[in-house]
């Protein structure tokens, strides 16, 4: 069942310039983004800094307003609604944010940080809100007691922690992970996603996971869509995106892959000088005149690429 | 055998947190010869960019002790005098840095920030000098030279700006250049390009590199030799076939099977329990590693082990790696 | 940059344009008209009166008698003082010179203060000169300027007798001779430094943060790694770009002169604008009043806009947009 | 990985309590601590003192002891009505810091409101509010002042307060609205904003707390600023009419040459006093500042 429809997603912003600031022209850090998220499954956007991946996340939570295109959440079509009127559907929807430092406010208890939504949307006792947040601190393999700390006095992998339990209070349905683990050093960025993938089976939670590191967004995703230019260049189940990519793009991409084993290493760089070749060959043939990727086409049932 | 062109011996730097002094980095010693990438590998706090600052004597020397040996050439710098540290600074150890744009002045050109290595260090007329400095600028892949030359940092993208930090540091061909997460900002297609780039100006110049990172698949992509380092200390050192191919030390096989492999999916990543212990509040008798070990008993553990020799080349500080075993491998 | 520059100038206009509004809602607010000393005289009557004020337009509806008002003023023409009986633009004129050097030479003051103090105690945070100039800076914090001119003009005017106490040349020197610029120099120093001495502790307090913050930044690492001595960091890295910024305050420097005038050229019985404008005041002279508001008023809004130009001049990330 | 290690202690200086780190830095500092004490007994025994006086003997005109040096009687001498000076600077000092006081409270407030809704909320409403806060930023704030208070029909002490503060307010506005608009980049707002908790909460709940160690480092070193400008402008004789002494009035005689030269009592203690308040308000605020600010926090 798709849990998510977002279809042709735009989001620019204006760009003012000469003596009256008048619009000369837009930003487009989301240029037309079609994709559909099934219950149960996790959705990787990848693409470099810049590419209008966290604008879709934070475009579906209204964080950011969109310019055009639909948001349609089981069936509900979101973009219509004003920022207090997606309320209701914020429990369904949350968010793991990227940078455990900023994301937990630093003069909040461990207990009120994770409780905040509950406050917002449960009218619970005092006594079953601290059940409540203790169960769910449990659940990230936090000591209970940790509730009355302060997050300053957590680590990076602690604080992210946190942050998850936050999110899973309501319950959602849909939890949008923003470059979650990229903030955390190797060690940790593997408890993180380890816990993600337990809540996942636990809860029966759909992601949308947006992450720039490719390794992670193979290890967490059933599917990905590549973002370029805030337009979608490919998508696919991992599998054909890793194995078989078929945008110019992407194969840039993966090849830009570090590869883990020393021994390889002449074979990388000589694909990678003949992917280099080819994508300045190729580059007129997989966008239009401004640069534009083109509409994504179906090449099998799960594969999309953009091509003319 | 030839000479290294750095030679650190037990260099431990301590800072000073509340009138007392902690090491930092601690009793490292390693070698750096021509020609060579060696990569210093370990979490944030492991003392890896203090050990890069401290190369350089950078650090803030009111509240730094930098002790042990640092030979360059056979002449060591802890002694150095501020003096004789600024010849060498520049001239003859380059230094690249995380962040291209916080590390460049937002107020000057790039041209005249490249320029200002070769004023100090070289006699070069004006002339001479911009057109060196173009001359570096088409060397690190700046498309347009001339332009770039005035241009400010803030009109550079990323990977341009990395590029200009380059120049900076191969300046007067220096014959030791320090990398300090030089990628670590930039985006993976990026990042390809520099390492590329430091590998092809390494051909030409037989430079020696000095790549700290955080990220063991760029290691794995470049470098010769490879210095783990965890808590202060350089826990192994190896080339890099003998690393990733037969790791020994546990917090080295540890790091290697928590990177989320491009094979295995959907499968449970390896956790290291706990945490990497404070700068404070250290146990330094002890096998600092031990703690986040809970399936072997303690008094498998020497008290403090040394980083002793097993292989040509291989050093581990840890004696009863051979115990150790992971689930599923 | 000159989009930015044509820009800033625009918006100046609906600037300008209210705060001429205020003054002339202002003006019309103050007690008493240009009629007001004609209608004291009992000989002429409410008619006549009326009359009069229905020929001087003085019945017309307000945006009638603003339209007037301003376009006088374009033309240099601010009405007619009631106390001096000339044209207000004249009075003005016999003053404005004084104030402007006053300005001029507490603004030179300010910086020949500021500069080094801010320099030196960035430079060596922490060591005795720092704590020197902060305590110096904290006791300048807390010092209202009329308090510390006060006693000044006690100290050096009054007691040692070293500087003058009021007005702004001596008049028994002859206008243009070597003596009589002297004299007005002597007349101002005191007044100037007094205002200098407070005034600069803002601009040290900035300039000592800007190094600071300037000195641990990354970019002074990057010029120290290139083995340039630790001094040729200073002066080619840390100052310049923590001067910038303060080269940048000087529209507002004078912005807050202009409201120091009015206190400092009142103590030292300074012939100037400051001192011509509380004296009107007291005289209920409206006219002198209305002018110079609408004067100071238009400096102040140079002044910002001054500032906003050097910014975006030495800035080169506002420079090149 | 350095970047936020950086981010990370900066974070973690904001620790829980701003009180209880405030009051450790304000004693840390033994001049901040001995200004705060000096104040607290100072001031309270002035608002006592004003209490127990009767204020109409003070303001009663006495011609035969017009001027006199301070003596027995009059332990600080009296002005130029026969008026004794201890007296009105004990009313001057407690007029003076109230009407202060009442000032920088309310500039506070109307700083608060602009600055935490332009800041938060930016866009066209940040546009305009910016716009009218630049405008008043660009006038000639000391004038307008002046001829407010000569222009107003009824000039009382609420209108001078109300007058001060039109032009005040501004600043500590323009603070406000940057150090929200840092705040806001934070991702926990963006968090509260996931959670489903309204604006208002979250300006309240979530960025005020955070914001609050800057607003109280500024009202502190404000109220200093704000007894300097009071007095400032009733020296002058536009600030607090006759009947409200204020310490400004004291000082106001010394405009007459001969009061300034020969008859020190009547100006110089409350210039004294004007001085020391502000002196130790200022000790206080920079120990504030010094906390507020992790990198010049003391040890």
């Amino acid at each position: 069942m798709v849990l998510l429809k977002i279809d042709d997603l735009k989001v620019h912003y204006p760009i003012r310039g000469g003596v009256f600031k008048t619009i000369s022209d837009y930003i487009r850090a989301v240029d037309g983004v079609s994709f559909e998220l099934k219950e149960g499954e996790t959705y990787g956007l990848v693409g470099e800094s810049g590419s209008g991946k966290s604008t879709i996340g934070k475009a579906i939570l209204k964080l950011i307003n969109m310019t055009s295109g639909r948001i349609v959440f089981n069936g509900q079509d979101l973009s219509k609604f004003s920022f207090g009127q997606m309320k209701p559907f914020r429990q369904d929807i949350q968010m793991i944010f990227q940078d455990p430092y900023s994301s937990l406010n630093p003069r909040k208890r461990v207990a009120d940080i994770i409780a905040e939504p509950l406050r917002n949307y449960q009218c619970l006792t005092v006594g079953e809100e601290k059940k409540c947040v203790q169960n769910y601190l449990d659940k990230v393999g936090l000591n209970p007691d940790s509730m009355y700390k302060y997050p300053h006095e957590f680590s990076g992998g602690q604080r992210q922690r946190i942050g998850i339990a936050r999110a899973l209070t309501l319950k959602p349905k849909l939890i949008i992970a923003d470059e979650p683990v990229s903030a955390l050093d190797v060690s940790v960025q593997a408890q993180v996603l380890n816990f993600l993938q337990d809540l996942q089976k636990e809860f029966k939670l759909t992601y949308l996971f947006i992450g720039h590191d490719l390794g992670v967004i193979r290890h967490m995703c059933d599917k990905i869509g590549v973002m370029y230019r805030g337009r979608l260049v490919e998508e696919g189940i991992s599998e054909e995106i890793y194995e078989n990519p078929q945008h110019i793009y992407t194969k840039r991409l993966i090849a830009a892959i570090p590869e883990l084993n020393p021994e390889r290493r002449a074979q990388k760089t000589e694909l990678r000088k003949k992917i280099a070749k080819e994508y300045e060959q190729l580059y007129p043939e997989y966008f239009d005149e401004h640069g534009r990727a083109y509409d994504l086409k179906s090449i099998s049932n799960t594969h999309r690429v953009a091509m003319p | 055998m030839e000479k290294p062109i750095l030679q650190i011996e037990n260099l431990t730097t301590s800072f000073k947190i509340k009138e007392k002094y902690y090491p930092a980095v601690d009793h490292v010693s390693f070698s750096v010869f021509e020609n060579e990438i060696v990569a210093v590998v370990g979490e944030s706090g492991c003392g890896k960019s203090a050990l890069a600052l401290s190369i350089m004597r950078l650090h803030n020397h009111q509240r730094t002790k930098i002790e042990g040996e640092i030979k360059y050439k056979e002449r060591d710098l802890v002694d150095f005098s501020e003096r004789q540290m600024n010849q060498v600074r520049g001239k003859e150890i380059g230094i690249i840095f995380q962040e291209p744009l916080t590390a460049l002045n937002p107020l000057m050109t790039v041209g005249d920030q490249i320029e200002e290595n070769l004023t100090f260090h070289t006699k070069l007329s004006k002339e001479k000098r911009r057109l060196r400095t173009i001359e570096l600028l088409t060397q690190v892949g700046i498309p347009y030279p001339t332009r770039t030359y005035d241009q400010f940092p803030h009109e550079l993208s990323g990977g341009m700006r990395q590029r200009v930090m380059i120049s900076i540091a191969i300046a007067c061909n220096p014959s030791l250049v320090i990398a300090d997460e030089p990628t670590t900002a930039l985006d993976v297609t990026i990042q390809v390009q520099i390492l590329e780039l430091l590998k092809s100006i390494q051909k030409d110049t037989k430079m020696g590199i000095i790549l700290i990172t955080h990220d063991l698949s760029v290691v794995a992509e470049v470098a010769d030799r490879i210095i783990v380092m965890y808590a202060g200390q350089v826990v192994e050192i190896g080339t890099v076939k003998q690393i990733f191919a037969n790791p020994l030390h546990p917090y080295t096989r540890s790091l290697l099977k928590s990177i989320p492999s491009q094979v295995t999916n959907k499968k449970r990543l390896h956790v290291i329990d706990g945490m990497v212990p404070s700068i404070v509040n250290m146990n330094r008798e002890r096998c600092r590693f031990s703690p986040r070990i809970p399936w072997i008993s303690r008094n498998a553990h020497e008290e403090s082990p040394d980083l002793h020799e097993v292989a040509p080349e291989h050093l581990v500080r840890c004696t009863c790696y051979k115990h150790f075993y992971f689930k599923g491998s | 940059m000159w989009k930015f520059i044509l820009r800033r100038f625009l918006v100046m206009i609906p600037q300008l344009f209210l705060l001429s509004v205020i003054v002339f809602a202002l003006a019309k607010q103050m007690p008493g008209d240009a009629l007001t000393g004609v209608s004291m005289d009992p000989r002429i009557s409410p008619e006549r009166l009326y009359e009069l004020r229905e020929k001087a337009g003085l019945n017309d509806p307000w945006y009638e008698q603003y339209r007037r008002w301003i376009s006088g003023i374009a033309q240099g023409d601010f009405g007619k003082s009631y106390t001096h009986k000339i044209p207000v633009s004249e009075v003005i004129a016999e003053r404005i010179w004084n104030t402007v050097f006053l300005a001029l030479i507490t603004l030179i003051l300010t910086y020949l203060l500021a500069i080094p103090m801010g320099i030196a105690s960035g430079r060596f945070n922490d060591t005795w000169i720092d704590k020197v100039v902060t305590g110096y800076n904290y006791l300048g914090f807390a010092t209202p300027i009329f308090i510390f001119a006060l006693i000044m003009l006690f100290v050096f005017g009054f007691s040692l007798g070293w500087f003058p106490t009021g007005g702004s040349v001596d008049s028994k020197v002859d206008a243009g001779t070597f003596a009589y610029y002297l004299s007005k120099l002597h007349h101002v120093i005191l007044p100037a430094l007094s205002t200098a001495l407070i005034a600069t502790v803002g601009t040290v307090q900035y300039l000592r943060n800007e190094i600071i913050d300037n000195k641990y930044k990354d970019y002074a690492r990057t010029a120290r790694s290139k083995g340039i001595p630790e001094t040729q960091i200073y002066t080619r890295h840390i100052f310049r770009n923590s001067l910038l910024p303060i080269a940048a305050f000087l529209g507002y420097e004078i912005t807050g002169l202009v409201g120091g005038t009015v206190i400092i050229e009142t103590i030292f019985s300074y012939p100037g604008v400051g001192q011509l404008f509380v004296s009107s005041i007291g005289l209920r002279d409206f006219s002198v009043v209305t002018a110079i508001v609408m004067m100071l008023g238009f400096a102040t809004l140079l002044g910002t806009l001054l500032s906003d130009i050097i910014l975006s001049v030495v800035d080169p990330r506002i420079r090149i947009e | 990985m350095k970047a936020d290690a950086v981010k990370n202690v900066q974070l973690a200086d904001r620790s829980p309590s701003g009180i209880k780190i405030i009051w450790q830095e304000i004693k840390k500092d033994r001049l901040a601590l001995g200004s705060f004490y000096f104040l607290l007994i100072f001031l309270a025994s002035v608002y006592i003192a004003s209490f127990m006086i009767d204020q109409k003997a003070i303001a009663r005109v006495d011609i035969f002891s017009i001027y006199l040096m301070p003596s027995d009687a009059h332990l600080l001498g009296t002005d130029y009505a026969g008026r004794d000076i201890l007296g009105q600077l004990i009313f001057g000092t407690s007029n003076s810091f109230t009407i202060s006081l009442c000032i920088t409270i309310l500039t506070a407030l109307m700083g608060l409101c602009a600055g935490l809704i332009a800041g938060y909320f930016g866009g066209i409403v940040d546009n305009v509010i910016m716009r009218v806060i630049d405008f008043i930023m660009s006038l000639p704030s000391t004038m307008m002042i002046i001829v407010f208070v000569t222009v107003v029909p009824k000039f009382t002490v609420t209108n001078f307060i109300f007058i001060m503060s039109i032009f005040l307010w501004t600043g500590k506005a323009r603070l406000i609205r940057s150090k929200t608009l840092a705040e806001r980049e934070l991702e926990y707002v963006q968090a509260s904003q996931t959670l489903g908790t309204p604006h208002w909460k979250i300006i309240l709940y979530h960025i005020l707390p955070n914001i609050s160690s800057v607003i109280i480092v500024n009202f502190t070193l404000n109220l200093a600023g704000n007894i300097g400008l009071e007095t400032a402008l009733t020296f002058l004789g536009f600030g607090l009419p006759e009947s409200t002494p204020s310490l400004g009035t004291l000082i106001s005689y010394a405009r007459n040459p001969d009061v300034l030269e020969n008859k020190w009592w009547i100006w110089l203690p409350a210039a004294a006093i004007i001085l020391v308040l502000m002196l130790s308000i200022n000790f206080i605020g920079h120990a504030l500042k010094r906390s507020a600010d992790a990198r010049q926090r003391r040890g």
